[in-house]
């Protein structure tokens, strides 16, 4: 019996070089990013640039986050763009209407959540794929939101209504705030909590998940409220920084949200995956976003670059991934 | 407001102690720098550029997106790399939140095609930091473009139009389809039996111009805001036999090929923008900005060209030099 | 039923039917389990038997028919609820969380936490448990770095890890060893005593006989029968299943090869990553070698090694006297070789594809001209075959993914039946497989090997191994510790398996 | 289409009205949509009015014919959007440059060939998953559509050019004609080659495809080498039609093609399909546009109509699946 106890070791980080490149890859795209940006140029590593990128692509970040979760558990939702597009004009429009900012900006983490809702039941009731389900969601919302302009877009006048997306505690913005308590909650959930157990089972293997008494489809149901929750709270950030919601603000953000899960290495089939790879993957294309603007570079290549920069950061991640 | 704002902009820009007076780096805050209406902005702005010696113009990629120009305007203002801005805004209202930064820094934004701020059609600069707008007003050409319909009209009952417009949830695309309307609805005899989204693409407007011809076979006007869309209309249009120079068919833009088709008698009118020429003046009005000399608050844009803003073929024979200032 | 009224009934089903398609996996089943006692559910390959335990356990929904749970008939029945109500099902199909530790799947959904958070002490709860079922399973390994059978104790902790007051266990000792199932068996004992109902499906018929209180037979989706087991015997059982006497006894072995014939396959000192150590074996045609070996010691390596699944660090592998060049299973296949891999639905079938696809995949440049299929030749072929094996449904486009355990192995015998080997693999070839199915695999290895296939034999069933096999090499921990000839007896296999003291190295 | 495929969709086709429904959900969605839009207006049953919603999707309708194929082995193309940008932008630049509209139109499908090629190779060789290869590929293709035109849109003037996009046999268009035969093409081959066999079983459980002698990596490498393919004679039939090329000239039909493809029922985990289906998904989403065009409906709310129309031919094709 003793003979039968012997587990292997595979997956679970043999020591060496290799495994380790494989294992941090995103982070060590990160860093030379960093390093070589850092040298390049003396713009780059001051506190204001380093705090703007933050800041720019907190929201961004906030929505790849609770997205980690949704791919975690086996899912997709590609409508995280749409819902911030509906959450940042119920907002303004709130916010116009009532004339109270703090309504407005509050009003757009409820309706993220409502419509994030809204998919998750979509998917466990009609038994369909979240990536069809959310494609055809983020259609419906997209019209809702310029339904609800009527194609314009709404100033918010009110004082007080830019205070979130351009104020902060010091010289940190609201925004990195917010996505810090934010990917600290994630993570949270996600490691230290039944929720997050549930979340990664479901998404290893959801039979397994449903032998063991859990209800995978409410499970699953949540992650996609927290991944509108969170579209809406980054719309709320977003549109308190505009100063005015409209109907194709969030346009694009969903793709940007998932590219950044992936290239972070959580696992496109589920069951494996960490919040801080995501935020990493944000901030990945981020600098070679800020890169570009800073070092001057022609744009034409910022395409070019950001493709090879994530297959070599993908590529890395698999080296010599054997069978 | 307006005139406050105005007298701050040039306070602001005589409170430079006296300019700058070594080389000047100017950021051009592109829309998207794959476009050609763009390219001919930017062109503009480096012949001009050199024309004035020791600027420099670089070239940003907004992508089309708002919340990445906004990022750009943001990381130029707190580099401290550049001294001026020329932005061809996404998103002219969002974007004036982020303009307050360059203010800070010191660093003059000068908007072309688009003012800047909530009102899309006031031109004078709405916004702490914008010293001058280099753009027409949208709303006026647009009524003057739609004029034409209503002229050619003018004996047909009932006249049948199709609006081929940007994308109505893009705000300009939107007052300018409400600017068509305005003028065409008040006669009985005009009747818009259609209106299909082009989104400044040729294919998509092929597609769009076949399907309404479809349902009105019969259609007599065409009123496109952007030459890309009646391209691709006309190609639906001459593939169901119809015969453009009988038909009244317009376009915006004033692009190579529009001219070109305009001048041919198969368009009937073009609602012409100058971008070479609102590059050269966008850059020239932030330079003098940088440089701390006086600064033209709005620069008309229908102005800076030979042609007026709307050409018919007769116009363009007055004209037999003009080509278009930018390729698609 | 007298038991069943005497003592508290623990579970009832009554009128229970559930049709799958245009198969009637169960017709109106009436059938009680007293509290306290282990319940034998045996029965054919697609008898119904887990379809039954699946709808106890909430899986699935009964067309008509109600369930009853300690005298209360449930509603909206579903596995968290059933769970609440204390009836836990092992699956047959292994059912874990990969990338989870061993501590987190036995303990999945019965987390301990205050409004959410998880409390930490897992590993000491897990230690707990392990005290009772001494698997001795390293708490924090993840379950995809176990093996099979590993896999398959991760099961039975956690039905055990939920208190559960019925636990169905369907066929829970299909991949482990001996010994290992008569540690279950004890653990199932301690469970009775504890007043537990176990509902016990297993095709071993002498673990019924032994375990069971009382047993019950199904053919077709019916219950034939229930009984005490003191009252049955084995003969019994196999006649009240197939619905015919049946001959359970292995068949004859073909005859030997000669000695002087020359090998078809020999591996020379192979060393192969951690698990395969300097291994050196050699197969005859026509003859049938078995490896016999604890779980774990490195049987389905060696084979993978041979097939040329994993590289081969150091020695070499020699088809018909000569070295092997290239090695992947694509090279092996042209060679001739062929294998059956021990994970029937992860590595043998493409599920979602019908039977004949799946038979006539690594075939079909012979069914096809510049790349065109012939498909009715194809189908010809295959039909002809399946006829032969008896696979059941006997339809050429047969969905494989419902296919009892039975048939879908001889679906994948049928896979390489067709290319005629000269060498075939066979990794647990039986796991699973009922009595009357088991019986014609045992005949199809006898005339396949008589036809003048060298056949290579891995087995956790040591009968099956000493029973079919001509010699069988003995492996501990990656390396051949020696041969014995064919019969020698499970207890001595057991006793050198375990032994401590150095052997002499087999020598082949 | 009709005869193309005739791929056992998923497993097993027990009988009654529900499984019927949900095996050709999508067709009897297009159906209903077909009778629909036919008696609200006369100018939707005519025949130039079907041949131009042909015509129009065509290239859309090859791409998704062979994303069929890949999806089927598993895995994900996003970047035929971009190979269709480039395979245009070097159909034109070889017209105007060697003058010959032939020259130039042949170029398109051997640039997607080859870019299709690429993806294959990265992804087999660097083992890394599809859907983030293709993702990356697609910024590095499209970056270098921009590049080849220097952000311009190159017009071809070579007389003859346009006659592939815009002429046809009869009434028939050229790009409907193809369509047709490369639908029986990649039908042909699903159904009735070995390597369609190959694709289906590589999708399947590639693990037991190997086990069984297949090359694995090759047949995954063929699928992504068809598919650019498909991408580059799409992009023939369009830099015909519009007489330019432009660099994003294939901006998103990408994700619509994966769209259709999905929504004609072919599962998104591979091995099971049908080229039909796609086609079907196709038709279906452009049915709803040109529905919109004809009867001059009010085009904010064509987004929401589509995406209500994908959650029904959705929800139907998961009517009742429940075990
Ligand atoms: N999900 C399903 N879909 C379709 N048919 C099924 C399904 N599950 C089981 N069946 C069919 O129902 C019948 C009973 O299957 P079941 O799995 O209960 O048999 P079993 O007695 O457990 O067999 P085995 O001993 O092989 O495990 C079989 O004919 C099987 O093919
Ligand atoms: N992927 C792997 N990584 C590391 N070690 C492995 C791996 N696979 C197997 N091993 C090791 O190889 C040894 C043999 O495992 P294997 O599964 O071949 O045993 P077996 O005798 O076939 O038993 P089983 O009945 O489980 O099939 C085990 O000790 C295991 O630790
Ligand atoms: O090309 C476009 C032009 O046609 C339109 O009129 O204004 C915006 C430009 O980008
Ligand atoms: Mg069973
Ligand atoms: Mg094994």
């Amino acid at each position: 019996m003793t003979a039968s106890a012997s587990a292997r070791p595979a997956p679970a980080a043999p020591p060496g070089v290799l495994p380790f490149i494989r294992r941090y890859a995103v982070l060590i795209m990160l860093a030379v990013l960093f390093v070589v940006l850092s040298v390049s140029t003396s713009s780059f590593l001051t506190v204001t640039n380093l705090l703007n990128i933050l800041n720019q692509n907190a929201p961004l970040a906030i929505i790849a986050v609770a997205g980690t979760l949704v791919v975690i558990c086996g899912g997709f939702d590609l409508s995280t763009g749409a819902i911030f597009s509906v959450a940042n004009v119920v907002a303004a429009w709130v916010a116009v209407n009532t004339g109270s900012p703090v309504l407005g900006l509050l009003c757009a983490p409820l309706v993220g959540a409502a419509l994030g809702a809204v998919n998750g039941a979509a998917i466990t009731r009609l038994r369909i794929h979240s990536f069809l389900a959310t494609l055809a969601s983020s259609l419906v919302y997209g019209g809702l939101a310029v339904l609800i302009t009527g194609g314009f877009l709404i100033s918010v006048e009110a004082p007080g209504f830019t205070a979130l997306g351009r104020g902060g505690i010091g010289p940190v913005y609201y925004a990195i705030v917010i996505l810090l308590l934010f990917a600290l909650l994630a993570g949270f959930l996600l490691n230290y909590t039944t929720f997050g157990r549930y979340v990664l089972s479901v998404g290893g293997n959801a039979e397994a998940a449903e032998l063991s008494g859990i209800r995978v489809d409410r499970v699953k149901l949540y992650t996609f409220l927290f991944s509108g929750l969170a579209a809406g709270v980054a719309a709320a950030i977003g549109v308190s920084r505009i100063g005015s919601g409209q109907p194709q603000a969030g346009d694009g953000l969903q793709l940007l949200a998932i590219a950044a899960v992936i290239l972070g290495g959580t696992s496109i089939y589920g069951g494996v995956g960490a919040i801080w790879r995501s935020v990493c993957g944000v901030y990945l294309l981020a600098l070679i976003d800020n890169g570009f603007d800073i070092l001057n570079a022609n744009p034409f290549f910022k395409d070019l670059t950001t493709g090879v920069v994530i297959l070599a950061a993908v590529a890395l991640s698999a080296a010599s991934k054997r069978r | 407001a307006c005139n406050s704002d105005v007298s701050q902009v040039n306070s602001g820009a005589s409170e430079a102690p006296s300019g700058k007076t070594g080389p000047v780096k100017i950021a051009l805050l592109a829309s998207s720098s794959q476009n050609g209406f763009n390219k001919a902005v930017y062109d503009g702005a480096v012949a001009k550029a050199k024309e004035l010696g020791d600027v420099e113009v670089t070239i940003f990629d907004g992508k089309f997106d708002s919340q990445t120009q906004f990022n750009q305007v943001q990381n130029v203002a707190s580099q401290g790399t550049y001294d001026g801005i020329v932005l061809v805004p996404n998103d002219n209202v969002g974007i004036a939140a982020a303009i307050p930064a360059a203010a800070q820094a010191k660093i003059p934004v000068v908007t072309t095609l688009f003012p800047v701020g909530p009102k899309l059609t006031e031109l004078t600069p709405q916004v702490d930091g914008v010293v001058s707008t280099v753009a027409a007003d949208t709303e006026e050409n647009s009524k003057k473009l739609a004029e034409g319909v209503v002229e050619y009209c003018r004996d047909k009952d009932p006249c049948k139009v199709a609006i081929l417009i940007g994308q109505l949830q893009f705000p300009f695309d939107n007052l300018r389809n409400k600017a068509y309307r305005s003028v065409l609805d008040p006669h009985k005899n005009i009747k818009v039996v259609a209106t299909g989204q082009g989104n400044y693409d040729r294919d998509t407007s092929l597609k769009a111009m076949q399907n309404i011809l479809q349902a009105n076979p019969d259609l007599d006007v065409v009123l496109s805001n952007a030459d890309q869309q009646t391209i691709g209309a006309q190609v639906a249009l001459e593939s169901a036999g119809m015969d453009l120079s009988k038909m009244y068919v317009t376009g915006g833009g004033g692009s190579q090929e529009a001219v070109k088709q305009v001048r041919a008698g198969k368009w009937a009118a073009d609602q012409i923008d100058f971008p070479n020429s609102m590059g050269k003046a966008a850059l020239e009005q932030v330079v003098n900005a940088v440089r701390g000399k006086p600064v033209t608050p709005v620069v008309d844009a229908d102005t800076l060209g030979p042609v007026p803003v709307i050409v018919t073929k007769e116009v363009l024979d007055q004209h037999p030099g003009f080509k278009g200032e930018w390729a698609d | 039923m007298p038991a069943a009224t005497r003592e508290a009934v623990a579970a009832a089903v009554r009128g229970l039917s559930k049709r799958f398609g245009s198969t009637q996996a169960l017709d109106s089943v009436t059938l009680s389990f007293a509290a306290g006692e282990v319940h034998g559910l045996v029965g054919e390959n697609g008898a119904g038997k887990s379809t039954l335990g699946k709808m106890i356990g909430g899986l699935y929904h009964p067309d008509s028919g109600e369930i009853e749970i300690f005298g209360s008939p449930v509603r909206r029945w579903d596995t968290k609820r059933a769970q609440d109500a204390g009836v836990v099902v092992i699956a047959q199909e292994l059912c874990l969380v990969p990338a989870l530790s061993v501590a987190q799947n036995v303990f999945l959904g019965r987390e301990r936490s205050t409004f959410g958070v998880l409390h930490p002490g897992l590993v000491q709860r897990y230690a707990e448990l392990e005290q009772v079922c001494g698997f001795g399973l390293p708490a924090d390994a993840p379950v995809e770095s176990l093996s099979i059978a590993d896999q398959q104790k991760v099961e039975i902790m956690r039905a055990l890890a939920r208190d559960a007051r019925i636990i169905v266990m369907d066929e829970p000792t299909s991949s482990l060893t001996a010994d290992e199932a008569a540690r279950l068996h004890e653990i199932m004992r301690w469970l009775r005593s504890r007043g537990t109902t176990v509902i016990y499906v297993t095709h071993f018929l002498e673990d019924v006989l032994e375990n069971c209180d009382r047993v019950t037979v199904m053919r077709d989706g019916r219950v034939i029968r229930t009984s005490e087991t003191a009252t049955e015997t084995k003969s019994g059982l196999v006649e009240a299943m197939l619905g015919e006497p049946a001959d359970v006894l292995l068949p004859e072995r073909p005859p030997p090869p000669s000695p002087e014939a020359d090998p078809v396959v020999e591996m020379r000192e192979v060393w192969s990553g951690t698990a395969v150590r300097g291994v050196s074996l050699a197969v005859r045609p026509g003859e049938i070698v078995g490896l016999a070996g604890l779980v774990g010691s490195g049987r389905t390596e060696i084979a993978r090694a041979l097939f040329g699944c994993d590289r081969v660090d150091s020695g070499e592998i020699r088809f018909c006297g000569r070295p092997v060049g290239a090695r992947s299973p694509r090279a092996s296949i042209s060679r001739g070789m062929a294998m059956i891999p021990e994970d029937r639905r992860g590595q043998g079938l493409v599920l979602l594809r019908p039977t004949f696809e799946n038979v006539t995949l690594p075939h079909l440049r012979g069914f096809s001209r510049a790349g065109v299929l012939a498909r009715r030749a194809e189908r010809a072929a295959v039909k002809e075959l399946i006829d032969r094996l008896g696979v059941r449904p006997a339809q050429v486009d047969g969905d494989v993914s419902v296919y009892s355990g039975g048939n879908q192995q001889k679906v994948l015998f049928a896979k390489w039946l067709l290319g005629r080997p000269e060498f075939l693999i066979l990794d647990e070839p039986t796991r699973g497989v009922d009595v009357g199915a088991k019986a014609k695999i045992y005949q199809l290895i006898v005339d396949i090997a008589a036809s003048g296939t060298a056949v290579l034999l891995i087995s956790s069933e040591l009968e099956e191994v000493v029973g079919l096999s001509h010699r069988v090499h003995l492996v501990r921990q990656g390396a051949l510790i020696g041969e014995v000839p064919a019969d020698t007896s499970v207890d001595e296999i057991l006793q050198r398996l375990f032994g401590v003291g150095e052997e002499s190295r087999g020598e082949s």
